[in-house]
């Protein structure tokens, strides 16, 4: 039993936040809000070390790697409030390919183990930083697809009726030039929500039934567990920042942050974010051994992230006082991403009954 | 018997209620008809609103007939406001002059001032906006840096120094604030409440863009701005008291009115039922938070009337207004965070969508905790002059 | 409208106060924690000034008055955490056996309107203070009845099966002295808690069907605001008592009381008791002048008062540290009370159901 | 390949987890069978039981061997916890000398120090308070009045004072305390960590009942007590070091285990399973509470194994041991808070009723935020030396 991260994981983690720091600052992010785009120089340079193809097979360009891997790294993107999709990309869409290209599946279009198959060419074009993802069910009432507007490919859930009326679940694998996607204003428009319009063809089906089922499961698994780990950063960003601001203002002659009231908003925060953290990396283990409670897991470090995160931006909030809430204070950014993503794939209490159903069937 | 307790509006409020309701049905603008209060071309359309209701008197119920009021009571008033927000009627542009100056003139104007500046604040032909907050005396309000020296020879004063976070600052005609005249006192001594126009001359403002990208409010700078004597409120190093005994003792007439509250928790409600029907195990969960919200709003709605009644029967309102503040804004926030929690994945949708208000009314509540003394200071007032506890 | 309470009303309030303030002291409970009656002088004294008998008819000793008279006097009961009971008696026995009186329930044995009725020589008892009435539900798995354990008379609803196999409620009066009550014991001795050994017999019968079904509505809704009264009063006490401590304890050289955080504390209790005490004022009003949402209220009441209560013993508690931890301290013997009356008549968060699903009834 | 993460556990490991396991099924009283802790004869019984543990190994499993101990590691350790909690065995009556003096005398003490006093603790022959609070002096420990003036001649020290909260301190036969052995010094200077055995002559102990009536602590008064050199651990005036070395590193050997708070947390989930059944309505409005404490106790668990593992790796506690702090006293509240909200008005029983453990476990968990360092202190703690912010 050891519960860390190797120093290879750490070191590439390290490497990360050293390229993140410069390319994706607050200046960036202010320019990603202008003109929100789904890929940057920041991505080709992501690609280019690795982090983009981090989970897609050797033989399309990738390392090869898992959710555990990924984990550390997608903890640096939520703490710069990277505005690129590399959740949807690298930590749900890369590994649903790559599982799907063995599911032998009647009719599928994906064959990423061979390198001539259609999934197989869309990793290739993953890892080397030309393509970007997203994935979002198509249904009457679904929510639009974050990512969506200006996603390279697209992976769509939907459900098909069978012969008897029974509804069956599939994947589709879309390439965005061969649909029209309408936008949707988020409060963060690096969200780049969007509607594909499009209908299921049989030549973009990669997977139907059992096998679809199964994978949007493990998606949804995946995604939730990786916006936990984005939630991990911003939450930290969330609360330096503010300690930083209670250490430089001053109010009746002292700083901020040397009153009770400030300081015990900001533990309360900080002893959410330390509890948080392994919960979360304890899912990617999980979800990666394939361990029989990884589900679980899971949604315990959603729901988790998802209340630090909200915390830390409250007392965040809180502590700078009219500053934060103007456009000129950098706080704005991390604050609409965490709003957003508190709610994304699952929010904490739709999370924690999943986690109680579990319990009580035995799960 | 007058002095039984009842809680029924009598049959002349309901008449009352009525006319005010039907006014509302036939002038109300279609609810977010108006472009943004913090644009200049939303600036002139609900100034534009708010003449419509001078011109029938609809604007300042509770002031006196000569100044364009109705001269109705504070319970008329809140009668008012419920009809109002039931109406889903336009932001109040003219609300820093009509909730916190105007209290302030009828208590320590002088005749001259009150027949100057009431008319003009009812009809909106000049709207305010404040100058309390400096960017180093936020909820330090006795910190108050900006100065003002005698003009001698001129009947006035020369003004210098920075205001922020003035509410519609960015187009106000007007600004109230403290400047301080005693160089040499101390804190919340030697300060003085002064009216200014905003087109005298060092006067330049810079709006400040707020968290949604809407500029909320400005940056004003003061640079030997000449005020002269008369708009001088309540004496010369008097400035404190006034602003206290204000904030203080209310009046009755910038009470919080609950209506606002209200109607957004009935809105949640509706909200609920509707979740209830699309998205059930969701509204499940946001249940109790719900029930909660719409009770604190009922709450406030009863601590109103309460303090109503004994300000009608000579009492006053002292710490209790923190204790307020403290409730109304976790209540604004406890009814958009239930109806977030509602939308769920859609609650970030931002723009014309039909739950986009819902996401507006969570920004602006999340400032609450923060703006008029953060509830930080409140619950220090609380501990301090509710239960004595020593200042620390 | 008129929002407050009449001077006569609260000049009997302070009458009470002050006389509670002498025989009711911590003294005084800490002897009923020994033995606890639902009898004492105390008792006498209160009934000597009308107060047992408020709500009872005048030709039967009573004042005739209603919720909105007792409200204030069931807040200074909570105040010293009142071992007898006034709620069970006045606030809820008295006004059902009134009310029933003038039902014609076929085969009831109320008839309070005649002196000479069982129901009115039981209101003749109780304004004379030789009663003291405990109610509750008897079925399987009801729990035990607080103050029947000493209790003069019981009112007991039950359920009857009737001829077409359909439930029909009960009200039965009963006197102690013809049952066997079984003691539970309680973390507040002077709860008495109990479950009476007693099979419904037709002279017991007071109401039953629809009658029985609305006087049972009613005795909720009266127990349930009357509650909310008592905890009221003790969350004033439990507030002035950690403020009081907060004062005199000095840690780290001054006064603890100086301390934000325990500042903070103590301001966020007392905000939530100055928002509940109109709420609970409010209801009482409704409930005598029958209002059409009157149950609204006195859920809205019963669940702002119990959360006030429950945040005023957390932060009393952790004011007062380990001291308010020990048998020594008056603290807990408010404590057990107001952590008692929280859950009685229905908690926090079930009377936050009831007001919710009648909002969306539309009731 | 070592240093992967893999949070299962090793054969040898699950190996030891059964051995313990079955021991204690063949040993384990039945659950709340022994008389209370807090009362004479149930301290005897409790002693009884360690002594049967002690016999066979398994009472002090990750100390040395010579000192009774497996010298196991501290995921056995952790491993140990979960199957006597899960067995539902009784309170450690020894508990302030295993795990809060021990570390302290393995980093601090001398060898005579260890022989003589850790077998006798490990094997419960002699039951240890500890002597930390004083009247004045709870939370803030640097503010300790108790003295030690020398007794030359005699090679030891007279220990005049009182100290309070002293948990078993009414039966147990030693304890350790701060004393202040220079009172020239300021605060946490001048102390000196000492080791006194409470049959020594002017030593008087009043037990404290507390507020559920059992007597779980105690005030020692010391008038001129003798205690000889050799009883002082780590150094005179070097007791707030020692103190707080060991608070602070914890050697892993005394973080609490989370074994506690899972076992209670699974119980819940039975409770609540159960309610689901009887009381279907009050179940629903629990859940959500269920949930999120079944949750704390699992992050509980997680953040154990992740410092253990660093602690393993050599690296060290520092304030996180107040973030520690803070979440297992919540977490302890919510368990509790949210089995009595299931319970309902059964939630008050007091006695032999089967669910009266969730009552006498609140109880408890209420004094977690206030013992060992108030939660406001701990937060204090956590934002000066975590965060960097100012002592204010």
């Amino acid at each position: 039993m050891r519960f860390a991260f190797s120093d290879q994981q750490t070191e590439f983690r390290d490497a990360v936040r050293q390229v993140l720091a410069k390319e994706c600052t607050t200046d960036h992010l202010r320019a990603a809000y202008e003109e929100p785009a789904a890929r940057s120089p920041r991505w080709t340079t992501l690609a280019e070390m690795g982090v983009v193809g981090l989970t897609a097979p050797e033989d399309h360009g990738g390392l090869g790697l898992g959710m555990l891997d990924l984990v550390l790294l997608l903890e640096e993107a939520g703490r710069v409030a990277l505005p690129e999709p590399l959740l949807e990309t690298t930590a749900v869409v890369v590994p649903l390919l790559s599982e799907l290209g063995g599911s032998g599946d009647p009719g599928g279009v994906g064959d990423p183990g061979g390198s001539g198959g259609v999934g197989g060419a869309w990793l290739d074009g993953i890892a080397a930083g030309d393509v970007a993802a997203a994935v979002g069910t198509i249904s009457t009432d679904s929510p639009p697809i974050a990512g969506a507007d200006g996603a390279d490919l697209l992976v769509l859930f939907t459900t098909a009726e069978a012969g008897d009326g029974e509804a069956v679940p599939e994947v589709h694998l879309v390439d965005s030039a061969s649909v029209t996607i309408r936008t949707v204003a988020s409060l963060d428009p690096t969200r780049r929500l969007g509607i594909p319009h499009w209908t299921p063809k049989d030549d973009t089906r990669l997977a139907s039934g059992a096998t679809a089922r199964e994978a949007i499961r493990r998606t949804a698994d995946r995604a939730a567990l990786s916006t936990g780990a984005e939630l991990l950063g911003l939450t930290e960003s969330m609360i330096t920042m503010a300690a930083e601001y209670a250490k430089e203002r001053n109010q009746f002659g002292k700083p901020i942050g040397g009153f009770q009231a400030v300081k015990h908003l900001l533990a309360g925060a900080q002893v959410k974010l330390e509890f948080a953290r392994p919960v979360v990396y304890a899912a990617a283990w999980a979800l990666d051994e394939g361990e029989p409670h990884a589900s679980r897991s899971v949604s315990t470090a959603k729901a988790y992230a998802s209340d630090a995160a909200t915390e830390a931006a409250r007392v965040a909030l809180q502590v700078h006082g009219a500053i934060g809430y103007t456009w000129e204070c950098d706080l704005h950014l991390f604050l609409k991403r965490a709003w957003a993503l508190a709610e994304a794939w699952g929010s904490a209490s739709e999370h924690r009954q999943r986690v109680l159903d579990g319990l009580v069937a035995g799960a | 018997m007058d002095t039984t307790m009842d809680l029924r509006t009598t049959p002349a409020q309901e008449a009352f209620r009525l006319e005010a309701r039907s006014w509302l049905a036939a002038h109300t603008p279609p609810p977010r008809s108006l472009p943004s209060l913090d644009t200049a071309e939303g600036f002139e359309a609900h100034r534009q609103w708010e003449q419509t209701m001078f011109d029938d008197r609809w604007s300042v119920v509770s002031w006196p007939e000569e100044f364009g009021g109705r001269g109705v009571g504070i319970l008329e008033w809140l009668i008012f406001e419920e009809e109002y927000w039931r109406a889903q009627a336009p932001l109040r542009v003219s609300q820093n002059g009509v909730f916190l100056l105007a209290p302030t003139l009828f208590e320590f104007g002088t005749e001259e001032q009150r027949a100057r500046f009431l008319p003009a604040m009812a009809s909106a032909r000049e709207i305010w906006c404040q100058g309390w907050s400096e960017p180093d005396a936020g909820s330090d309000l006795a910190g108050i840096r900006s100065r003002a020296v005698r003009s001698e020879g001129d009947d006035g004063w020369l003004l210098t120094g920075q205001k922020t976070w003035a509410s519609r600052g960015a187009f106000a005609e007007w600004c109230f604030g403290l400047f301080r005249t005693d160089p040499e006192a101390e804190r919340h001594r030697g300060l003085t409440y002064f009216l200014i126009e905003m087109s005298t001359p060092g006067v330049t403002v810079r709006p400040i863009p707020q968290i949604d990208g809407e500029t909320g409010f400005a940056e004003i700078f003061f640079e030997d701005v000449f005020v002269p004597d008369g708009q001088v409120l309540g004496g010369v190093g008097r400035g404190w008291n006034v602003a206290m005994a204000t904030a203080g003792s209310e009046r009755g007439l910038s009470l919080r009115s609950p209506a606002r509250y209200t109607e957004a928790a009935s809105r949640l409600v509706d909200l609920y039922a509707h979740s209830l029907q699309t998205e059930p195990a969701r509204a499940a969960r946001s249940a109790d938070a719900v029930a909660q919200a719409w009770m604190d709003a009922e709450a406030y709605r009863l601590n109103t009337l309460w303090t109503a009644t004994r300000v009608l029967s000579g009492g006053s309102v002292g710490p209790e207004a923190s204790a307020n503040k403290i409730h109304w804004s976790e209540t604004d926030l406890a009814i958009h965070r239930a109806a977030l929690a509602l939308l769920g994945p859609e609650a970030e949708f931002h723009g014309d969508g039909v739950d986009a208000p819902w996401l507006d009314g969570y920004l602006f509540a999340l400032a609450g905790p923060i703006y008029a003394g953060t509830n930080e200071i409140q619950r220090n007032v609380v501990a301090e002059r509710m239960l004595g506890l020593p200042r620390g």
